[in-house]
C-alpha cells in the first residue's frame, strides 16, 4: 500500500496518509484530482469496487469530509480517500458515471447532510425521509433531542437512568 | 324426473349436511397438518367462529355492483355445482337437481363462480386482484385439461354422460370402480384435481405475501363469509364429482364422508410435500405430464 | 446524558408542498373537452368514519364478542424489530393458532393491528392507513417499550414516542423486546377485554377523529392522502 | 344498311378533306373529324346491332370487282362489327378527350387520328394478309405521329423506339407473307385456312406471320418499347393504343390463328399465359400509374390471346368469351387512361384526388372490377364460361394459370384502388375538366351497359336483373339522401325481402336467412348513429346483403358463385372504409378472390363443363365416385374456408375486422363469416365423406377446425387491441363450427348450427359494445381504458352477457353449444383433435375475461372520468341481442328443433329427444329451464342474504384499496392490464409465432423480387428492345418447332 501511495505521490497531491491496518489505508485528496485519481485506481490499480461513500461533519473546522472507500478485491486492499469540502457551500462532484452505485450514496448525502451533487441521477428526490422540511438531520448543528422534544409527544412519567449507575446499583446493591 | 316442491327441502338438507361436513373436515385437515408439524392446531370449530366473526363485523365497504355480486356468484357457483350432481347414489332424497343436466353441466358450471369472483375482484380495482385472477385463470386452463380428457374418456367408457348411470356402472365390487377399470383416466383426472384445489404446489394464485391472497384481497365481512362458506362447500362439491366418476360414488352418508375425506387428502398430502410452482411452471407441468396421460387415456379407452 | 441545545428551534415555517400527483389538474378528454381533476376528491372516498353501535341484543353482542375474541386475525405488517418475535408464535413451540389467532395479509380481513416496535413517521403513515382500512371492530396492540414511550428511540428525530396519541391502543405489551410468551399472555388479555365488550377502539377513534387527525398531522408533514383511508 | 367499305372511305376521305382546309380553320377541322368518326362508329354500330339481332347476314365486301384471292375482300361479321364499333367509338370519344391537344396541333394531327381509326378498322375487317400488312403499316405510322401529341418530352424517344421495333416486326411479317404466298399461292386468309399448314415446310412462313402479329400484341417479355408509349403518350392516345389498337391487333392475330389451324393454338396459349402472368408480376412493382396500366393492358391482351388459344374447345361461345373479355378490357382500360388524364401526379397514390368526386371513385371502382372480372361485367360471365369449357376439356393447368394471373391482376389493381381511397391528398385540387369527366362517364355507362348485354346474352341468369342487386345499386342513386333515410330504406328492404321469401325456405336456409337478413337489419339499427349522408356506405353494404340473400337461395353453381362474388365485393368496399383499412382490405380481397377462384375452379371441375350445374348435382358426383370428386371437395372447401378464416387462411381477418367501422365490424364478423359456413354446409351435405390418397377429407377438416379453434383462441389472449381480440376469437369460434360440421354426425351439425346463431349474436353484440367504447375513448387498446363499468353500464351488461354466453358457462346459451359438442364427439370415432378443442375452451375464458376486465373493471383513467354511455343507437341492438341470448338460453328448442329434424332427414337418425323444455340425447340430458331456475333461485337467495348483512356498506372510490399500505397515485400504474397473461406467454407463447403470416409474406415477397429482377431487362434502350424482340422470335421458334418435331 505504501508503494501505491508513493507511486501516486509524484502525480497527485496526496496528504496525511494513515496506514490503519495492513489492508486499510486512508489518504487525503484534493477535489480537482479526485476524478482522475479514482479512474486511475479503478482502471489501473484494480480498485474496482466502491465500498461506500459517506461524509463526516467537521463542524468546528467548517468542513465536510467525504470518504470514498474503494476496494481492490484481488489484493484484498481497501483505500479510503478523504476529501474536504466547504461546509457552507457544500457541493461535491458526482461520480455516478464511474460507479453507478455512487448515485444512491450521493442521494443519501444530499438528504442527510445537504451536500449537493449536481448531475447525479434523482439526487433531489426524497430518499429515506418523507416530507422532511427541516435542516438535514445528520448535520451536527441539528439537535435531534431538541427536535424530538419539540415534535413528538412524550409519555408522562418516563424516567431516565444513567446506565452505569443503574447497573452498578442493581448488581451490587450493597455497594 | 320433474320438479316437485319437496325437492327444495331435500336440496336444503343436502346443502346443510355438506356445509357442516365441509366446515368440520377442512378444520380437521388443518388440524392434522398441525399435528404432523408438531402443533396442536386450530380448534375443530374454528371455521364456525371465523364465519360468525366475519358476519359480526360492523363496517363494510363496497367498490361497486360487480364487487358486491362477486361473492354471490361465487357461492351460487358452489351451491349450484353441488345441487347439479347427485350426492348419494340410490337415494331419492339426495339426487338434488341432477335432472337439470349431466356431467357436462357440472364441468362447465365450475366456471360460474370463478367468473363472478374474477369480475368482483376486478371491480375492486386492486392490481393484486387482477394479477391473482390472471394467474388463476392461466393456471386453471392447463390444469382442467386432463380432467376434460378424463371425462371424455370415461363417457366413452360408460357410453353415457349421466352421472347416476356412471355411478351405477361402478357398483357391485370395489374393482368396478373406474379407479381400477380405467386407472389411466383416473390418474389424468387426479392431475386436474390436485391442480385446482388451490393447494401447494399450485397455489401461487393466492401467494399471501406477494400479492396478498390474490383475488379476494379487498373482500371482508359478509362478503368474505360467503366466500368462506364456498371455500368449505366448493371443494367438497368438486370431490363429489370425482368420487362419482372414479371412486364408485357413495351409497350413504358415512361412505360419502370417508371417501370425500380420503380424496381430499390426496391434494393435502401432495401439498405438504411439494413447494410452490410459478404459473408458467405449472402450465408446463400439466402440459408435460397431465396432457400425455390424458391423451393416453382417451386413446386406450 | 446528551446535551440539549437550548437554542435549537425546529423549523415550523416551511410547509411541505402537496405532491404533484395529488394536485388538481386539467385533463383533455378524448372528445377534446378540458376537465378538472381533483385527485383527492375524485379518487378517494371523503366520508369520515362512523361510530357503530353495538347490537341491540346483549346476548347477540355477547356471542359476537366471543367470536371476535376467538377469531383474532392479525395483520401481517411488521412495523419494527418486534415483528421477529411474532414468528415463533406460528411454530410448534407456541402455536398461537390453537387460540384462534391467525395472520392475514390484507388489512381488509384483519382485526388486530400489532405495532411491533418503534414507529418512524414514515411507517406511522402506513400504519394509520392500514388501521383505517381494517373493518370495525378492530384492535391495536402496541408491542415493546418503543410504542409505549419511545424506548431507546427517545431522542430520535424521526420516531414517535407515544402510540396512543395517534391510534387507539387497546393493549400494550411491555419489554424490549417482549418474548413470545409475553405476546401470548398479552393476546389472552386482549381476548378478555374483547369478551367484556371493552375493546371499542375503533369507535373511540371515530368519536375523537379530529383529535387523532390533528396529532397525526402534527408529525406527518406531507399529509397527501384523504383524512380517512377507507 | 350502309356498306362497311364506307367506314374506311369516310376515314380516308375526311383525312383528305382536312388537307384542303386552311391551317387556322381548326374548329371546322375538328368538326369534320368528329363527324367522320361519328359516321364510322354509327355504321359499325348499325351493322353490329343488325348482325346480332339477325336482321342482316355477314357479308363479304369485294373490292376491285373480283373474287378473292384476286382482289382484296373485307368481311363484316358479328365480331368484326362489334370490334369496329369499339374502335370507332373509342376514336370518337378520344377525339373529344384529345380536343385541346388536337386544336393545338391542328388538322394534321386530326388527320392522323382519322387514319389511325380507319386503319384499325381495316385491320379488323380485311381478309387478306397483305392488306393486313398495309393497314398494319398505317397503324404504325399513325401511332408514331399520335405519340407526339403528348406534352411529355419522353414521348418523342418512345415514339422513335416504337418505330424501330415496329419496322423489325413489319419485316418479319413481310417475310412471312412472302413465304406464305410462296407456299400457298394465295394471300387470302380463307384460302390459307383451306390448306392448313403444318409445322413442316410452310410452317416457318405461317410462324413468321403469327409471331409478327403476336409481337404487335406486345407479349411479355418483348414489350419494353410499348410500355414507354403507354407511359409517355397522351392518356387520350394511350386509351386508343390500349383499347383500340390492342383490340384490332388481337383480332388480326385471331384471324390468322383461325386460318392456321388448331395446331398453332398452343403457341397462342403459351405466349398469352406468359404475357398474362409475366406482366402481372411486373405490374406489382410499378409506381407510375400509366406504366402500370400498360402492363395491365399487355396482361389482358395476353389473357385474350390465351383464350384464342382455346378456340378449338370453345366452339360457339368463343365470341362471347373472348369478346367479353376483350370489350371489357377495352372499355375499362380506355376509361382508366382517360381518368389518368384527370389526375395530375403520376404516382399511384396521386389518384387520391379522385375522392373529390364520388362519381369518379365509382367509375374507378367499376373499371377495376371490370378488369378483374367481377360481376356484373362481361368479363365475369366470360370467365365463368371459359373456366367451365377448360374444365370440360381437362385443360386444368391453363385454368389454374389463368386464375392465378387474374389474382395477381386483382392484387395490383385493388392495391391501387386502396391508395386512391385511403391515401392523403397531397396537393390542392384544382377541379376536374368537365369534358374529360364526361368522357370517363361515357366509358362507365358503356361498361355497365355491356354488363347488362352480356348478362342478357348469358345462358345463366342476368345479375343486373336480380332484385337484391338492383336494390343495392339503387342506393347509388339515393346517395344524396341523409343517412337515416337510407338506413330506414335499407332495413325495410332487408325485412321486406325476408318476409317475402321466408315461406319458401327449408329450416337450414331459414336459420341462415334469419341470421344474415334479419340479423343484418338489427345491426343496421346501429347505423342510425351516423350523421350526415355517409356517402359510399350503403351501396356496398346492401351489395353485401344482396349477395348473402342470393347465396341462401342459390340453386345452381352459377347463382352461388355470382352471389359469392357480389358479397365479396360489397364487403371489400365496406372493409376499405375503415380508418386504417387499406392494407387489410387488400389482403381481404386477395384471400377472398383466391378463395372465390378456388370455388370457381371447383364448380367448373365438378360440372365437367356442363351448365347449368345444380348444387344438388354435387351429391350425384359424390355418389358416382368420380375421380375428380375429392378434388372438387378440396377446391370448394378451401374456397369456403378462406371466408371462415380457418387457420392458415386467416391472416386477413384480424386486420379487416379490427379496422372496420363500428357498425361494419359486426356485419363482417357476425354475418359475413357465416357465408363460408353456409358453403361448407352445402358442400358437406352434398358430398359427405371424400377420400384422397386414403385420407378422409372430413377428418382433415376436423383437424383444421380444431387447430383454428385452438390457435385462434391462443392468439386472442395476447392481443392488446380489443377489436383484434374479438377478431381472433372469431377465428376460434368458426373453428368450432367447422369442427362440428366436419364431424359429419347429426349432433355435430346441430352444434355448428348453434354456433351460427350464437356467434352471430354475441360477436355482433361484443363488436358493437367495443365499438361504442371506441367512440367514447377513441382508442382500441384495452390497457388504456379501465373502470368504465359505472360510466357505460349498458355496454357493460352486454359484454358481460356476451362473455358468459361465449365462454359456455351455464346458464346462458353458450353452454348448449358445449353440451351438444360433447354429445357430438361421443358419436364420433375421432379422438385426438378433441384435445385441441378441450384446450381452447378454457383459453377462450382467458381472453374474454381480459376483455371485460381491462375495459370495464379496474382503474378509471383521468381523461375518461366524464365519459358518457355509448350512443343510443349503438346500445339498442346490443340490448336486443341480450334479450335474444337470454331467450335462446331458456328456449333453445325454438330455433333448433326444426333444424334438428331437418338434419335428421340427412342422417336418418334422431339422437335428440325434445320433451317439453328438456332435451335428451343418447348420452345425457339438458334442461335449460331447470338450470336457469336453480341458478336463479340460489343466486337470489344468496344475494338477499348478503344484502341483509351488508346493506350498509360504504361506497368507496377507486383508490380506496389496500395497496400494501401505500397510496396509489396514478390509475395507469394501478391498472393491471398490459400483457395480462404474461405467464401464459412464457409457457405457450412459442405457439403463436406468426408462422402463417410469414409464409404468405414470403410468397408476396418472392413475387415482388421476381418482378424486381425481371424489371432489369427493361432498360429503356431502343436497341436493347430491338434485340429482345429478335431473341424472343428465335426462342419462340426453337421452342415451338422443337416441341413439334
Amino acid at each position: 500500500m505504501r508503494d501505491l501511495i508513493e507511486k501516486l505521490t509524484p502525480r497527485y497531491t496526496l496528504g496525511n496518509a494513515t496506514y490503519q491496518r495492513a489492508d486499510l489505508t486512508f489518504v487525503d485528496v484534493t477535489r480537482d484530482e479526485l476524478r482522475a485519481l479514482l479512474l486511475e485506481l479503478r482502471d489501473k490499480e484494480g480498485f474496482t469496487h466502491l465500498v461506500l461513500l459517506t461524509a463526516v461533519d467537521w463542524i468546528e473546522e467548517g468542513k465536510f469530509q467525504l470518504t470514498y472507500m474503494i476496494n481492490n478485491r484481488e489484493a484484498d486492499q481497501t483505500l479510503g480517500l478523504r476529501l474536504y469540502i466547504d461546509r457552507n457551500d457544500a457541493e461535491g462532484d458526482t461520480i455516478h458515471d464511474i460507479w453507478p452505485t455512487a448515485a444512491t450514496y450521493q442521494r443519501e448525502l444530499r438528504e442527510m447532510f445537504g451536500i449537493a451533487f449536481p448531475g447525479s441521477p434523482r439526487v433531489d428526490e426524497e430518499f429515506i425521509l418523507e416530507g422532511w422540511t427541516d435542516m438535514p438531520p445528520y448535520r451536527r448543528d441539528f439537535d435531534t433531542l431538541a427536535y424530538s422534544q419539540q415534535t413528538y409527544v412524550e409519555r408522562e412519567g418516563r424516567e431516565t437512568h444513567d446506565p452505569r449507575a443503574t447497573m452498578k446499583h442493581k448488581m451490587y446493591p450493597e455497594g | 324426473m320433474t320438479f316437485e316442491w319437496i325437492h327444495i327441502a331435500y336440496a336444503a338438507l343436502t346443502l346443510f349436511i355438506v356445509i357442516n361436513y365441509g366446515m368440520i373436515m377442512t378444520a380437521l385437515v388443518r388440524k392434522i397438518g398441525a399435528r404432523v408439524g408438531g402443533r396442536y392446531g386450530i380448534p375443530i370449530w374454528q371455521n364456525y367462529i371465523d364465519l360468525a366473526k366475519n358476519i359480526a363485523l360492523r363496517s363494510k365497504i363496497t367498490h361497486g355492483v360487480m364487487y358486491y355480486l362477486g361473492p354471490v356468484f361465487r357461492l351460487t357457483g358452489g351451491v349450484g355445482l353441488l345441487l347439479f350432481v347427485p350426492t348419494i347414489y340410490g337415494s331419492v332424497m339426495f339426487q338434488n337437481f341432477s335432472y337439470a343436466g349431466d356431467l357436462i353441466l357440472a364441468l362447465y358450471f365450475v366456471f360460474f363462480g370463478t367468473l363472478g369472483m374474477a369480475l368482483g375482484a376486478g371491480e375492486s380495482g386492486h392490481p393484486h386482484s387482477a394479477i391473482g385472477v390472471s394467474r388463476g385463470l392461466a393456471q386453471v386452463t392447463a390444469a382442467e385439461l386432463p380432467l376434460a380428457l378424463g371425462v371424455y374418456a370415461i363417457s366413452l367408457q360408460y357410453q353415457t354422460l349421466n352421472i347416476t348411470e356412471i355411478v351405477a356402472a361402478q357398483q357391485g365390487s370395489i374393482f368396478n370402480w373406474t379407479l381400477f377399470t380405467n386407472p389411466l383416466t383416473t390418474i389424468a383426472a387426479m392431475f386436474a384435481f390436485v391442480g385446482t384445489m388451490m393447494r401447494s404446489p399450485f397455489d401461487v394464485v393466492l401467494a399471501p405475501q406477494e400479492i396478498p391472497i390474490g383475488p379476494p384481497t379487498e373482500y371482508h365481512s359478509a362478503y368474505l363469509a360467503l366466500m368462506q362458506t364456498n371455500r368449505v362447500l366448493f371443494p367438497v362439491a368438486k370431490v363429489v364429482i370425482y368420487m362419482n366418476l372414479f371412486f364408485g360414488g357413495a351409497t350413504n352418508w358415512a361412505e360419502f364422508a370417508i371417501k370425500v375425506f380420503a380424496i381430499y387428502m390426496v391434494s393435502v398430502l401432495i401439498g405438504v410435500v411439494y413447494p410452490r410452482f410459478r404459473v408458467e411452471q405449472s402450465i408446463r407441468f400439466f402440459l408435460k405430464w397431465g396432457l400425455p396421460v390424458g391423451i393416453l387415456a382417451i386413446l386406450t379407452v | 446524558m446528551k446535551d440539549l441545545d437550548k437554542n435549537f428551534k425546529k423549523d415550523t415555517e416551511t410547509e411541505f408542498p402537496l405532491r404533484e400527483e395529488m394536485r388538481p389538474r386539467k385533463v383533455t378528454t378524448p372528445d377534446g373537452q378540458v376537465i378538472d381533476i381533483d385527485p383527492l376528491a375524485d379518487y378517494f372516498c371523503q366520508e369520515a368514519p362512523k361510530v357503530h353501535r353495538k347490537s341491540y341484543s346483549a346476548i347477540v353482542e355477547g356471542f359476537y364478542n366471543w367470536a371476535r375474541a376467538n377469531s383474532l386475525w392479525i395483520l401481517g405488517f411488521g412495523t419494527g424489530c418486534g415483528a421477529i418475535e411474532m414468528r415463533p408464535l406460528m411454530t410448534p413451540r407456541f402455536d398461537a393458532y390453537r387460540y384462534g389467532i391467525q395472520w392475514r395479509p390484507t388489512p381488509r380481513q384483519a382485526n388486530l393491528l400489532v405495532i411491533s416496535g418503534y414507529l418512524s413517521v414514515k411507517t406511522l403513515k402506513r400504519a394509520i392507513r392500514a388501521y383505517e382500512q381494517m373493518p370495525q371492530p378492530k384492535f391495536v396492540v402496541g408491542l415493546g417499550s418503543c410504542t409505549i414511550n419511545g424506548g431507546m428511540y427517545w431522542d430520535s428525530y424521526n420516531t414517535i414516542k407515544k402510540l396512543d396519541e395517534y391510534l387507539p391502543v387497546d393493549l400494550y405489551i411491555a419489554g424490549c423486546m417482549p418474548r413470545p410468551e409475553a405476546l401470548l399472555a398479552g393476546f389472552m388479555e386482549l381476548k378478555k377485554i374483547i369478551r367484556k365488550g371493552e375493546a371499542e377502539g375503533a369507535n373511540k377513534y371515530a368519536e375523537n377523529f379530529d383529535w387523532y387527525k390533528a396529532n397525526q398531522k402534527s408529525v406527518i408533514k406531507d399529509w397527501d392522502m384523504p383524512d380517512y383511508s377507507w | 344498311m350502309v356498306s362497311a367499305i364506307f367506314i374506311i372511305a369516310a376515314g380516308l376521305g375526311a383525312a383528305f378533306l382536312l388537307g384542303l382546309l386552311k391551317e387556322d380553320q381548326k374548329a371546322s377541322a375538328f368538326a369534320i373529324t368528329v363527324a367522320a368518326l361519328g359516321f364510322m362508329s354509327w355504321v359499325a354500330y348499325d351493322w353490329a346491332v343488325a348482325l346480332t339481332t339477325g336482321r342482316a347476314a355477314p357479308v363479304d365486301i369485294l373490292t376491285a370487282g373480283a373474287e378473292p384471292p384476286f382482289a382484296i375482300n373485307l368481311r363484316m361479321g358479328v365480331a368484326e362489327a362489334w370490334l369496329a364499333t369499339v374502335i370507332g367509338v373509342t376514336g370518337l370519344v378520344s377525339a373529344f378527350y384529345l380536343r385541346p391537344a388536337l386544336m393545338r396541333l391542328g388538322r394534321r394531327a386530326m388527320a392522323v387520328l382519322l387514319v389511325m381509326t380507319m386503319a384499325l378498322t381495316g385491320l379488323v375487317l380485311t381478309r387478306d394478309i397483305f392488306n393486313l400488312f398495309v393497314f398494319f403499316e398505317l397503324v404504325v405510322i399513325a401511332t408514331g405521329g399520335l405519340v407526339l401529341l403528348s406534352d411529355d418530352e419522353r414521348a418523342v424517344a418512345a415514339g422513335f423506339k416504337y418505330l424501330v421495333v415496329s419496322q423489325i416486326i413489319s419485316l418479319l411479317l413481310l417475310i412471312g407473307i412472302i413465304f406464305t404466298y410462296h407456299a400457298n399461292g394465295s394471300l387470302n386468309i380463307d384460302d390459307i385456312a383451306a390448306t392448313p399448314m403444318m409445322f413442316t415446310g410452310a410452317g416457318l412462313a405461317i410462324f413468321l406471320v403469327l409471331i409478327a402479329l403476336m409481337l404487335e400484341l406486345k407479349p411479355f417479355p418483348a414489350n419494353g418499347w410499348a410500355l414507354d408509349i403507354y407511359e409517355a403518350a397522351h392518356p387520350g392516345f394511350a386509351a386508343i393504343f390500349s383499347a383500340a389498337s390492342g383490340t384490332a391487333a388481337l383480332y388480326a392475330a385471331d384471324k390468322i390463328f383461325a386460318a392456321a389451324g388448331p395446331d398453332w393454338l398452343p403457341l397462342a396459349t403459351v405466349l398469352g399465359l406468359l404475357s398474362f402472368l409475366g406482366s402481372g408480376v411486373l405490374a406489382l412493382k410499378q409506381t407510375n400509374d400509366r406504366r402500370l396500366l400498360g402492363y395491365s393492358s399487355i396482361g389482358q391482351i395476353g389473357f385474350v390471346l390465351a383464350v384464342v388459344g382455346q378456340r378449338d374447345i370453345l366452339g360457339e361461345s368463343y365470341l362471347y368469351i373472348a369478346g367479353g373479355i376483350l370489350i371489357t378490357h377495352a372499355v375499362a382500360k380506355a376509361g382508366l387512361y382517360w381518368l389518368s388524364g384527370l389526375v395530375k401526379g403520376r404516382g399511384l397514390d396521386d389518384w387520391a384526388v379522385l375522392r373529390a368526386n364520388p362519381l369518379l371513385v365509382f367509375a374507378f371502382a367499376s373499371f377495376v372490377a371490370m378488369l378483374v372480372g367481377l360481376p356484373p361485367f362481361p368479363g365475369f360471365y366470360a370467365k365463368w364460361d371459359l373456366m367451365h369449357a377448360l374444365a370440360g376439356s381437362d385443360r386444368l393447368v391453363v385454368l389454374g394459370l389463368i386464375l392465378l394471373g387474374a389474382l395477381i391482376e386483382a392484387g395490383y389493381m385493388f392495391r391501387w384502388f386502396g391508395y386512391a381511397l385511403k391515401r392523403e391528398v397531397r396537393e390542392a385540387f384544382p377541379g376536374f375538366a368537365t369534358d374529360k369527366t364526361a368522357v370517363v362517364l361515357v366509358a362507365l355507362a358503356a361498361g355497365w351497359a355491356l354488363g347488362f348485354v352480356w348478362g342478357a346474352a348469358s345462358a345463366n341468369p342476368n345479375l343486373l336483373t336480380a332484385l337484391p342487386i338492383l336494390f343495392a345499386l339503387a342506393f347509388l342513386v339515393l346517395e344524396p339522401l341523409p343517412a337515416w333515410a337510407k338506413n330506414i330504406l335499407a332495413i325495410a328492404g332487408l325485412v321486406g325481402w325476408f318476409v317475402w321469401r321466408y315461406p319458401g325456405y327449408d329450416p337450414l336456409q331459414m336459420i341462415f336467412a334469419v341470421v344474415m337478413i334479419l340479423g343484418g337489419a338489427v345491426i343496421l339499427l346501429a347505423s342510425f348513429y351516423e350523421k350526415g349522408r355517409r356517402i359510399g356506405f350503403y351501396p356496398p353494404t346492401m351489395l353485401m346483403y344482396a349477395g348473402l340473400a342470393l347465396l341462401i337461395e342459390a340453386q345452381t353453381s352459377f347463382e352461388f358463385f355470382a352471389a359469392w362474388e357480389v358479397l365479396t365485393i360489397g364487403s371489400y368496399f365496406l372493409i376499405l372504409r375503415g380508418r386504417m383499412g387499406e392494407p387489410h382490405a387488400l389482403s381481404y380481397i386477395l384471400f377472398s378472390l383466391g378463395g372465390a377462384f378456388a370455388i370457381l375452379a371447383g364448380f367448373a371441375v365438378a360440372s365437367m363443363g356442363v351448365q347449368p350445374f345444380a348444387l344438388d348435382n354435387l351429391k350425384a358426383l359424390a355418389e358416382a365416385a368420380v375421380p375428380s370428386a375429392p378434388w372438387v371437395f378440396v377446391l370448394l372447401a378451401v374456397g369456403f374456408m378462406t371466408k371462415t378464416a380457418s387457420i392458415g387462411l386467416h391472416i386477413w381477418l384480424p386486420g379487416a375486422h379490427a379496422e372496420a367501422e363500428t357498425d361494419v365490424s359486426p356485419m363482417v364478423s357476425g354475418i359475413l363469416l357465416k357465408a363460408g359456413l353456409f358453403g361448407l354446409f352445402i358442400l358437406l351435405m352434398n358430398m359427405g365423406h371424400q377420400h384422397l390418397w386414403g385420407v378422409d377429407l372430413t377428418e382433415v377438416l376436423v383437424w383444421i377446425g380444431a387447430l383454428s379453434a385452438f390457435l385462434g383462441a391462443l392468439m386472442a389472449i395476447f392481443q392488446e387491441d380489443a377489436k383484434r381480440l374479438l377478431a381472433y376469437s372469431s377465428i376460434s369460434q368458426l373453428g368450432y363450427a367447422l369442427f362440428g360440421l366436419a364431424l359429419m354426425n347429426h349432433v355435430g351439425w346441430l352444434l355448428a348450427m348453434m354456433f351460427v346463431i350464437n356467434h352471430y349474436i354475441y360477436k355482433s353484440m361484443l363488436f358493437l359494445a367495443v365499438g361504442g367504447v371506441y367512440k367514447r375513448t377513441h382508442t382500441k387498446l384495452m390497457y388504456k381504458m379501465g373502470g368504465l363499468i359505472t360510466l357505460m353500464p349498458f355496454t357493460f351488461v352486454s359484454v358481460l352477457v356476451g362473455i358468459i354466453a361465449m365462454s359456455g358457462v351455464p346458464p346462458l346459451s353458450g353452454f348448449g353449444g358445449r353440451w351438444l359438442f360433447y354429445n357430438a364427439i361421443m358419436a364420433s370415432d375421432l379422438r385426438l383433435p378433441m384435445v385441441l378443442i378441450f384446450m381452447s375452451g378454457p383459453i377462450a375464458f382467458l381472453y374474454l375475461f381480459r376483455l371485460i376486465h381491462t375495459i370495464f373493471l379496474g382503474q378509471l383513467k383521468d381523461e375518461h372520468r366524464r365519459l358518457k354511455e355509448a350512443p343510443f343507437w349503438l346500445v339498442v341492438p346490443q340490448m336486443i341481442f341480450v334479450l335474444a341470448l337470454l331467450a335462446f338460453a331458456v328456449l333453445p328448442g325454438m330455433a333448433l328443433q326444426k333444424v334438428d329434424g331437418y338434419i335428421g332427414s340427412f342422417f336418418g337418425d334422431e339422437p335428440l329427444i325434445w320433451s317439453g323444455r328438456a332435451i335428451t340425447s343418447t348420452f345425457g340430458h339438458w334442461n335449460p329451464v331447470a338450470i336457469m331456475g336453480v341458478i336463479g333461485v340460489v343466486f337470489v337467495t344468496v344475494l338477499a342474504l348478503l344484502l341483509w348483512m351488508n346493506h350498509n356498506a360504504q361506497k368507496v372510490k377507486q383508490f380506496n384499496i389496500v395497496f400494501s399500505a401505500e397510496r396509489p397515485f396514478k390509475p395507469q400504474t394501478t391498472h393491471f392490464a398490459w400483457n395480462f397473461f404474461a405467464p401464459y406467454r412464457k409457457a405457450m407463447g412459442f405457439l403463436v409465432m406468426p408462422l402463417v403470416t410469414t409464409f404468405w409474406g414470403a410468397i408476396t415477397d418472392s413475387l415482388h423480387s421476381t418482378a424486381d429482377f425481371t424489371r432489369r431487362f427493361y432498360t429503356g434502350n431502343g436497341q436493347t428492345y430491338a434485340v429482345q424482340v429478335l431473341f424472343f422470335v428465335v426462342a419462340t421458334y426453337l421452342i415451338a418447332m422443337g416441341g413439334a418435331s
